[in-house]
């Protein structure tokens, strides 16, 4: 027996998030840590039990453990409810055989037998990757308000990054006459959020549609968005003002995570009327020692402090020895900085060990590039790594500022054009 | 673990008058983020303890709402889990005393005759400490005891403002006399608080002591101490009584040290839960200046901390100075204000300038909610 | 819903004062597998109302017990969900008397305090019906009222043991006069103990009727009838009042009704949810013969039931006759005996060949735990 | 933070469970309706914390939606842990791709990880589809005590029927020296139970091999247990008693059904110290109408029984209306069976509808064959369904007597050669 619900949300966490590199090799993107205590799709979550709605079907397909295991049974968020709360979606197999989500579209379609049992008349689809905090209740009242079959939320971007984003051209009421992905020439610089809300009959025409056609890519903002606009349905923008950031690359998601730094903060964390929930663990509050110095910087539970931080946001358990120095970083849980060590403009992933008076990094001001180190490395100590180098997982680097033999190597470049080479590799998986 | 846990919530509710005066000893809040019981709750449920019966008065209801559906202890449970449970007399209205233990015990006599479980694990509130009750189960089985009593050794020649109880011992760990006394000399063994025995076995005793019209569990056992083998177990890790407002002030201050943190927080599975409310980690300002102190979540630190500990939500304005001292949840420390031996309770505000002094053998304690 | 929940457990305490005398109104046993109280709690957790105060007095460890966390009334919340409340008098030990309700409500202004919810929704416990307080606040609204009061029309002639509360309302459903009385005839409107009102109006008026020694919400609302606007609100479906021995067990018998079933328990999204225990499905023996009852989970029988109402985990031996009666929990009807209007209470063991019978008008009530 | 775990129960519910038909269409074995309250896992899950193992993963991968639905939290099961508890483990993907189950070693192989996270030193392995009660700390026990690699629960069946099992052949300690499936000539008549304890250590270091082979079908008792057995490994049989019943055929469900009954049942679910949780629907206690006639049955919450029930299992919300007779048979969840209608020897799926004086199945005491409506059949008034059929979900099914026209037939035969005709199909999915 279930209850029916007006508004069930089905959240897209599938994304390898390949942008972010060494920090989604285990985990989804949407696992991916923010803000000293957070995962990224706190937000979300949070933002809907906030919002009132209680049932969300999140959609996994990439390296779900960890994801899994954070959500759980969903009672950080309060969404551990006998009926709806949250449900974990994987692919699975029916009668006669089984599929992974071929995209955003196939994926709800796929789990349209979820959206069933609660009989709602509106389905909000999210995005598990995104900061942000927004009331998705009046949202739902604009699309009632406007009778819209689908509601777009957008943002004002400044007009020359508009190329970057789904950008929606609207008539003076709201109305969306046209839907361009990464236009070149944008004609708006009104973006999608990857928010969307449709009437549930609408959203199955068009799924049940888009799965017969060949040809598409099972997208929702490629596929499912320009077919309605063409079958002339009722699409409006609604404006969302606010802090909005897709994290989606290693320096977005540097950024976002400094938007909590200053008097009057991009990203407000300690609204009482807005909590982002967060699943805990038992740390104890952290320790400043004599001698060290933190300024201008997010500090969470369970860090003992006896160095110097500056401009940097430190997650749970992160100890910093003395002498040591973090600067415009992002340091994550349970890591380990020694003696004497330096981190500059980095990001330093779960479970990492920093040798004494090694250097990671450079410093921002002379316009150095963002260095990452990924989980569970070890950097042995008086080591240099370079400023822009993205160092894997399980191994213990050397003596880096050598010339390097051949083994293992990497060189992608990020947006931010980050590479990264490497000498050997440890045992991952 | 086949123990029951019963926890007397609030045994030394007169220890600390001003930190109680509105709260039971359980609720005391301690070390930035925790209340004492939790302590007790998460030694119980990391030693795999599931039932746990929490004896408790009438104006508990800052417990209930700490200890919530149980889910920070993961004891939440259908079968099992915590129960705040209240001791019945004769008279079937009748609320027992608390502080008379004989007969409180024998009031939740219902509720140990519903468990199945052998053991029984009876523990205070006013103790901090990381205990495996585990340990002490396999330590009671392996010596025989009729009842084991867990106590340390004081470590040099201590006085305390109020009695606490000391044991004697022979060479087989077996407890000779009981005795309250208000200081101890180095190696002296301290009580504290945590006893185990066999479930039928207190059932029968309490009747029996009762009955006799024993008020207090230790006459009774040093009455009858030929028939009951009471044996004591040592324990050497960090843990301190609060029986005053000076000691409460000395052992939050101990979380300083970080052997004493150590011992209590940094244990491989045995961590001390308690009660969550999503607050974002803290921020330091530019002109933040904080030395060998404690912090916990949702500050905004832009004055100076030295030697202090500091609760959730606590707001310190620039130019503020507060030093040896704790602030509790909420409170806010206006622009320039000084404190320097304070203890102020919940949601405090002191204004702009204020200075505040007490002196580490009197602490200064300022009331909840007050307004300076 | 933007409102919260604050329930009155033991409200009536003395109306069946067989049943309650070891329990409150709350937690009596009703209809097979339920409490009183989960009729309340359903329909607030049915109306999507996610934050209760259940209001108790000392005595409410059968209460706690049955509510646990309250997961079975999908309200083992992290915010918000069931909280037992005690109220505070100005004494802060002191306990009011829980019949006063204005210094009862008085008394957990502190928890009003602490919720954002706009409105608030009272209810007693004696109450037996399916009731969308959705819907209510829907009305209460639309009515622009500063009060909205649930009642029903009386459709016969009736008579109780003791008083009601009757209302008389005009023809915008304002509510003239408030009285008691022990009889109404067809067409009365009897108050159902449930009503609606804004929280901050709450708040004012609670303070004002203590200042002016108000003692009745009624009499306080009748002084000041021309201020307020008391609106009534009719439900037209199945409700009924227990405040005897005989209405219990008449309530209980009206179970017996498809449609009285079918407004209680089969309501669409509006089922009755009550704590489980994983009884497994009941045993019909090859020479059982039952007739118009109501058998709940876990029994087994062997023998003849008709007209009766049978609790979980009851066995009737072979042989045994069990008419018009109510058996609770965990009893055993042993081989030939007969009962006639009986209400037995729970764990009770009624030997072979043993006879009781009771009037429809009095029904026989036999202890909890009763050997017979 | 994980605690460690002494034993981690893994339990394979993936199976399609073919042999039961139109009960398994959308819904996976382990889900199957059972006993008037509960589910098959419930027996698994209910042994699993009543035996002191609080760490249970549940393999899934076959239409797993309905059972994640009902494990949900594991709640019912006192399975809802911070650490440890019920976890769902589908398939997923991994950095480069990612596989479906393809036996049950291969599951346990994929979810190496899960069961690293608590760091036991054994590993029990389950089956989702049997009911028994059994208490696996004195299995664990009996392992620990022979320091085995591996321990075997066993049973003793008919001698003749054990060419129908995997059968241990031990030495008089219990030791195995050869392990035979379905041996057409059984040396013993101890049946393996589907349940093994492992050494993780040891299990660890098979499966990895086993994963190496290519010619292996990834299966425990092809392959796995063979391996070891060959390798000279410690592996012993567990002897167990009591009740044990595979419920894999149609016929061997309506046989565990009907082992309730009776005055000493051979299954006691009223056995307060080994109790079976389920989870819970909010139905109201059963009403048994004037002119009723219930006898040898089990009758579950919200029943509404006007007409006779002889010898038969009624799940919670059925409806028997005046003069309806049903014998000898198993109706799950909200059935509504009609005035006059009648059902023998039939096992009748959830929310099935029979009109009235419709007449399903044989009398089995005529020697008829088991009947079976699927979940969702209406059968329209005066039908007659012959004993041995097994009908479809959601059609409405006319004049079956008559001769019937093609259109959409299955005849597939069951263990117990029932076979099933059909007229016309109604929509499904």
């Amino acid at each position: 027996m279930f209850r029916k619900k007006k508004c069930v949300a089905m959240l897209l966490a599938g994304g390898q998030g390949s942008r972010l590199y060494v920090l989604t090799k285990q985990i989804a993107k949407p696992a991916v840590h923010f803000g000293g205590k957070y995962r990224i799709i706190d937000f979300t979550l949070s933002n809907c039990i906030n919002s009132g709605i209680d049932t969300v079907g999140v959609l996994t397909q990439y390296q779900p453990l960890e994801l899994n295991d954070y959500i759980d049974n969903g009672e950080p968020w309060d969404l551990d409810r006998t009926y709806g709360g949250v449900h974990i979606l994987p692919p699975y197999q029916r009668v006669h055989g089984g599929d992974w989500y071929k995209g955003t579209a196939n994926a709800i379609y796929q789990n349209m037998n979820f959206i069933d049992r609660y009989t709602p008349e509106y389905v909000l689809i999210l995005s598990g990757d995104h900061i942000y905090k927004m009331d998705y209740s009046k949202m739902l009242d604009y699309h009632i308000e406007k009778n819209a079959d689908c509601t777009i939320a957008v943002l004002s971007v400044p007009l020359e990054e508009a190329s970057r984003f789904g950008i929606t051209n609207t008539y003076d009421d709201g109305r969306i006459y046209e839907f361009e992905e990464k236009p070149t020439e944008p004609k708006s610089n009104k973006a999608s959020m990857g928010v969307y809300i449709f009437k549930k009959e609408a959203l199955y025409r068009y799924l049940i549609e888009d799965e017969a056609d060949e040809y598409s890519s099972k997208d929702f903002g490629k596929n499912v968005i320009p077919a309605m606009l063409q079958s002339g349905e009722k699409l409006y923008a609604y404006p969302f003002q606010g802090y909005w950031k897709d994290v989606g690359t290693l320096q977005s998601l540097w950024e976002a995570n400094m938007d909590l730094l200053g008097t009057s903060p991009k990203l407000d964390l300690n609204d009482h009327k807005w909590k982002i929930s967060y699943r805990h663990y038992p740390d104890h509050p952290h320790y400043i020692g004599k001698g060290a110095m933190v300024a201008d910087s997010v500090i969470a539970e369970g860090c003992e402090i006896h160095g110097t931080v500056v401009n940097s946001v430190l997650f749970s358990g992160v100890t910093i020895e003395k002498g040591a120095v973090v600067k415009d970083s992002v340091v994550m849980r349970n890591t380990l900085i020694k003696e004497g060590a330096s981190i500059d403009y980095s990001i330093v992933d779960v479970g990492v060990q920093v040798g004494q008076n090694v250097k990671i990094g450079e410093e921002k001001v002379n316009e150095g590039e963002l260095t990452v180190l990924g989980s569970g490395v070890k950097v042995k100590e008086d080591t240099f790594i370079h400023g822009g180098e993205i160092v894997d997982s399980n191994m213990y680097i050397k003596y880096l500022e050598k010339p390097m033999a051949k083994g293992f190597a990497i060189t992608r470049k990020t947006d931010g054009a980050i590479h990264a080479n490497f000498l050997e590799r440890g045992v991952v998986e | 673990m086949n123990a029951v846990g019963i926890v007397f919530s609030n045994i030394g509710d007169k220890h600390v008058p001003e930190i109680t005066k509105k709260r039971i000893m359980a609720t005391v809040p301690f070390g930035g983020r925790y209340r004492l019981i939790d302590f007790v709750l998460s030694n119980m449920t990391n030693s795999g303890i599931n039932k746990i019966g929490i004896i408790a008065k009438r104006n508990d209801q800052n417990m209930i709402d700490h200890i919530g559906t149980g889910k920070a202890w993961d004891l939440a449970r259908k079968r099992g889990g915590i129960r705040v449970i209240q001791p019945y007399g004769d008279d079937s209205d009748g609320i027992i005393p608390i502080d008379n233990r004989l007969e409180t015990l024998k009031g939740i006599m219902y509720y140990l005759d519903k468990t199945d479980e052998k053991y029984v694990i009876l523990s205070d509130c006013d103790m901090v400490g990381n205990i495996s009750y585990a340990d002490l189960l396999h330590n009671h089985i392996a010596q025989n005891a009729d009842v084991s009593v867990l106590y340390k050794r004081s470590s040099e020649y201590v006085s305390w403002k109020r009695t606490r109880t000391l044991l004697e011992l022979d060479e087989n760990e077996r407890i000779v006399t009981v005795k309250d006394s208000s200081k101890a000399k180095k190696g002296d063994a301290l009580f504290l608080g945590t006893m185990i025995l066999q479930k039928d076995f207190l059932k029968r005793h309490i009747l029996k002591a009762v009955h006799y019209g024993y008020k207090r569990l230790s006459d009774y056992c040093k009455e009858f101490s030929a028939d009951i083998t009471m044996k004591g177990i040592e324990f050497k890790e960090y843990s301190e009584y609060i029986d005053s407002l000076e000691s409460y002030l000395k052992c939050n201050l101990d979380l300083l040290k970080l052997a004493v943190r150590e011992d209590l927080f940094r244990k491989i599975y045995r961590p001390i839960y308690t009660s969550v409310n999503d607050s974002a980690p803290s921020k330091y300002g530019m002109n933040a200046v904080v030395e060998n102190s404690i912090i916990a979540d949702g500050c905004i630190i832009n004055g100076t901390v030295k030697n202090s500990v500091v609760f959730r939500g606590v707001k310190i304005k620039s130019g503020a100075t507060v030093s040896n001292s704790i602030v509790m949840q909420d409170s806010e420390i206006g622009i320039n204000a000084t404190l320097n031996h304070i203890v102020t309770d919940k949601n405090v505000i002191i204004g702009e300038n204020r200075m505040l002094c007490g002196h580490q053998t009197h602490p200064f304690y300022i009331d909840k909610g007050a307004i300076i």
